[in-house]
């Protein structure tokens, strides 16, 4: 059975999904700095992701990607995050959820906050935590789409 | 003064201000009575043959089926009595029991609205 | 030595369930045995931090392990900003005595429930989900009992509901069961959103969405009584009760009994609630002895007596095994309510225009309090009772049951313990805070005790009736091959069972010790400085 | 004035249209998109609460120097908190929508109640 949608779109897709994907991780990385975070920007890269899964069907992308690894993912972000979180502890004022890396001399690459409006390094370790919400995003949301989409397909297929 | 301050409070009397209730004391009661009975229970007859009519179940004079499916009153008979006489009361409750997830939602606005006219006068 | 534990024990608490909830699927990956051992340490680390922080602040000044962290009964812990400058840029989770106690369930129900779970799930698939959700749930619930921030126990109340509606729909095979979970999340979803609605009216007022911050300065003005309304409402259908309580029963009945347990702790999280928003953030007003107190006493006492009615007469029809411990559970439910709205009744200002309870709305008060963790200690045993029986049978239906207690010596015995605590009889912990219900109700009006007491002894036939039912009669051919149920159940059971025995003989120890700091922080509220609000406002 | 009423006025049209759809939709998509109608409704509260007159984004460009009248950013992120769940409980009621058309066949309550029977 030949998935997904005609040959058109299936190109334009593949020009525009790179495109997608940047403007998903410049939103995620700027999070601090601009409108975004990474919800947004995790929501998407994985709408680019859905769009590939609409345009090549769900049967060709289950077999590239695998759930599972996904989930991995999905866990791996979270345990990044509460892990920032948990570091919070160690260092500096000592609690969960401290900024350890703001103003704290913990790392001094991290020390000059707020100087310049547009470097990566102005907001302690909250770029940190919105990669890690990024990829649990990316993870999630491409998750549920897919195996929403294989459920749909599954039962389209005939098994009622 | 700690958590168990001495060994006294860990039995003290639980007081309710009209009453009180201690359940070591009522287990102490509980055990004497139950000595009481099982003194008079060694003054019983204790010539009865096994294996005779005499240790069957004895069911009102009917005789019992092989099946043992059959000899169990099912859930759904017991309390028959009592279904029969609230009747009336069961037949609205399971009319208000619809299960649909809307009249859920439904009784939740009720109460909302109840609740704005009474706090509303108030 | 215990100091720098406790001193992060709230945000542990929280974290450690997140933590070992995210871990879990990537152990799953390595073995499932090891999955199965690393979920119960991450549960019983847990429930050790819990159970620390709870004697902390319920023990006595002298006995407690880092007396600097407690002051005036209420330890805070502060996530984000430190300074008191940005009270909005912060998260403060405050532990009272009341939340102190409330914990109390979080730290016996799911060990309990992850116990039970090795073999009880032992033949299901994808148990690494089964064991994320149930981890999620456990930090869900726990955060409920704990945050001293209104949009954070909305988050943590969708957590709760997120969680719980998946894991009800568990066994997706059955279609019963995923119908129940829709059910559950429309109106946990509906009933979470108008509480954020009433959130975003307070904010709107008062810029403040800390309860202790809001406690202070809330007027009550139109915008409050409507967001009151909603806030009460929305909890109280989370909570269960009538005439919002016909989800429960679908939603406790068909879940795995395991899931059941946390999913019931977090009804009563959903309780825990309403107390704090009525005593606390509403209370100056509230607990005031006018006729608004009074009204607002009686027309709780009106919703739990209806509460108790239509539980126990529809727990007495049910055939199925766990709706029908559902329908009880919500009859139990009502005895708490009935409690407090008859505590509430009781409020009286005398002439001077003091506000006081009244001795007796201070043993409702005590009761209701009590009757909390009696409620979800022997619902709880009942329900993993019922999964005993589907275990070994596969069968719920009390129909076709017949005979067990024959094959299942154990499961038996746990279920008479259950059995003679829910429906309170002496001498087990049941008893003991319905007496002090009863007894407190009789001298508010003695038709409230005689229709508690009613109630109670019909609850006691409906679990006759499951007793005969399901347990005694002749030993039924098809279940002749049942064998006892395996070791991790029984140990599941025995828990509560022993803590449910112990409560029952030293009913008096508990109460002074463990329920009585409860009590007092809801009395806080009459005293010209609360603690709870102090702790925020005061320090820092 | 009426102009900063009408925020309020859509969030109430938003919540009682989601509400009839819940109440008296028997199709359970048509229930989801209720819900999702007063989630919208809730979210717009928030928003509008957070906005000040003449106020821009809480934003800090270069643009915005000390004295420019922002407006609060706490609702905002309290609304991305809830639109977050919003996309959770979306998800997962979709998911046993997907589950009760399989076992069912049918989307519509009442063909779903029967069945049951």
């Amino acid at each position: 059975m030949s998935s997904g949608m005609s040959k058109i779109v299936k190109t334009m897709t593949g020009v525009t999904f790179p495109l997608m994907l940047i403007f998903g991780l410049y939103v995620i990385l700027h999070g601090h700095l601009t409108p975004g975070g990474g919800f947004q920007g995790g929501a998407i890269v994985a709408s680019a992701c859905a769009m590939v899964l609409i345009a090549y069907g769900s049967v060709w992308t289950m077999k590239k990607v695998k759930e599972k690894h996904l989930s991995i993912l999905e866990s791996l972000g979270a345990i990044g995050f509460i892990g920032v979180a948990g570091l919070g502890f160690l260092f500096g004022v000592n609690y969960f959820f401290n900024n350890f890396l703001l103003k704290q001399d913990v790392i001094p690459l991290f020390n000059n906050v707020g100087t310049g409006a547009s470097n990566i390094n102005t907001a302690g370790v909250i770029p940190l935590m919105n990669i890690a919400v990024g990829l649990k995003v990316i993870a999630g949301l491409f998750a549920i789409v897919l195996v929403m989409a294989y459920a749909t397909h599954k039962l389209k297929g005939g098994e009622k | 003064m700690g958590l168990i301050d001495s060994l006294s409070q860990i039995y003290e009397t639980l007081n309710t201000d009209s009453g009180f209730w201690n359940p070591l004391v009522w287990i102490g009661a509980f055990v004497i009575i139950f000595l009481i009975a099982y003194i008079l229970r060694g003054y019983g007859n204790k010539a009865y043959k096994k294996n005779t009519e005499q240790t069957k179940v004895f069911l009102s004079g009917n005789p019992e089926f092989d099946d043992k499916e059959k000899m169990h009153v099912k859930a759904k008979n017991l309390y028959w009595g009592f279904n029969e006489t609230l009747k009336g009361v069961y037949k609205i409750l399971d009319r208000l029991h619809t299960d649909n997830a809307s009249d859920f939602i439904l009784w939740f606005v009720v109460i909302l609205g109840i609740f704005f006219i009474i706090l509303g006068v108030l | 030595m215990f100091e720098d534990l406790l001193t992060h024990a709230p945000a542990l608490i929280v974290a450690i369930p997140l933590l070992g909830a995210f871990l879990t699927p990537l152990v799953g990956k390595i073995n499932d045995k090891l999955r199965n051992i690393f979920a119960i340490i991450i549960v019983a680390l847990n429930s050790f931090i819990i159970l620390l922080l709870s004697y902390n602040i319920l023990a006595h000044e002298s006995v407690k392990l880092a007396p600097d962290l407690v002051k005036n009964g209420v330890q805070t812990y502060i996530f984000g900003a430190q300074s008191a400058n940005y009270p909005v840029a912060r998260i403060i989770f405050e532990v009272d005595g009341l939340n102190a106690y409330m914990i109390i369930l979080g730290a016996i129900l799911p060990l309990a429930a992850i116990i039970y779970s090795w073999s009880f799930m032992k033949d299901e698939t994808g148990q690494d989900k089964y064991y994320t959700l149930m981890l999620l749930l456990t930090a869900g619930m726990l955060g409920m009992m704990m945050t001293g921030d209104l949009f954070n126990f909305f988050v943590f109340l969708e957590i709760t509901s997120i969680a719980s509606a998946a894991l009800i729909a568990y066994r997706t095979n059955n279609k019963f069961s995923v119908q129940a979970a829709f059910k559950y999340i429309v109106i946990s979803t509906i009933g979470a959103l108008f509480f954020l609605f009433a959130i975003a009216i307070l904010y709107g007022q008062y810029n403040a969405l800390n309860m202790a911050v809001l406690a202070n300065s809330i007027q009550y003005g139109l915008l409050e009584k409507i967001a009151f309304v909603l806030f009460v409402v929305a909890l109280a259908m989370k909570a269960g009760i009538a005439p919002m309580h016909m989800w429960l029963p679908g939603a406790y009945g068909r879940a795995p009994a395991s899931v059941t347990l946390i999913v019931m702790g977090t009804t009563l999280g959903s309780f825990y609630g309403l107390l704090r928003i009525g005593f606390t953030v509403y209370g100056e007003h509230l607990i005031s002895g006018t006729n608004l107190s009074i009204a607002l006493g009686w027309m709780l006492v009106g919703l739990a007596i209806l509460t108790i009615f239509v539980g126990v007469l529809m727990a007495l029809r049910q055939n199925d095994f766990k709706k029908m411990i559902g329908f009880a559970a919500v009859a139990e439910i009502g005895y708490m309510l009935l409690a407090f709205g008859a505590a509430l009744a009781s409020v009286y200002q005398d002439t001077a225009g003091a506000v006081a309870f009244s001795p007796e709305g201070v043993t409702a008060l005590r009761g209701g309090m009590f009757h909390i963790l009696n409620d979800a200690l022997d619902i709880g045993l009942l329900f993993l009772v019922a999964g005993a029986i589907y275990y070994v049978s596969k069968e719920s239906s009390l129909n076709k049951l017949g005979g067990l207690a024959r094959n299942l010596k154990y499961t038996t015995i746990f279920f008479v313990i259950g059995m003679v605590a829910v429906s309170g009889l002496p001498p087990l912990n049941g008893f003991a805070s319905k007496l002090m219900i009863y007894q407190s109700t009789y001298a508010i009006n003695p038709i409230l005790a005689i229709v508690a007491i009613l109630a109670s002894i019909l609850l006691l036939a409906v679990f006759v009736k499951v007793f005969y039912a399901a347990f005694l009669g002749p030993k039924l051919p098809k279940f002749d091959k049942v064998k006892e149920v395996p070791i991790s159940m029984l140990i599941g059971m025995l828990i509560l069972a022993c803590i449910i025995i112990f409560i029952g003989l030293f009913p008096n120890l508990v109460v002074e010790n463990v329920v009585q700091p409860a009590v007092d922080a809801l009395q806080a509220v009459l005293d010209n400085t609360n603690n709870y609000i102090a702790a925020v406002l005061g320090g820092a | 004035m009426l102009t900063f009423q009408i925020p309020y006025l859509a969030v109430a049209g938003l919540i009682i249209i989601g509400l009839y759809a819940v109440l008296f939709k028997r199709n359970l998509i048509k229930m989801i998109i209720g819900i999702t109608l007063i989630e919208s409704g809730v979210n717009l509260f928030l928003i509008t609460l957070s906005f000040r007159e003449g106020s821009v984004a809480p934003i800090y460009t270069a643009d915005a120097t000390q004295g420019t009248l922002m407006s609060l950013p706490v609702p905002q992120a309290l609304t991305l908190t809830s639109i977050v769940i919003g996309v959770a409980v979306l998800a997962l009621m979709l998911t046993l929508v997907i589950h009760i058309y399989r076992h069912y066949g049918t989307l519509d309550v009442r063909k779903i109640k029967e069945d049951d029977n």
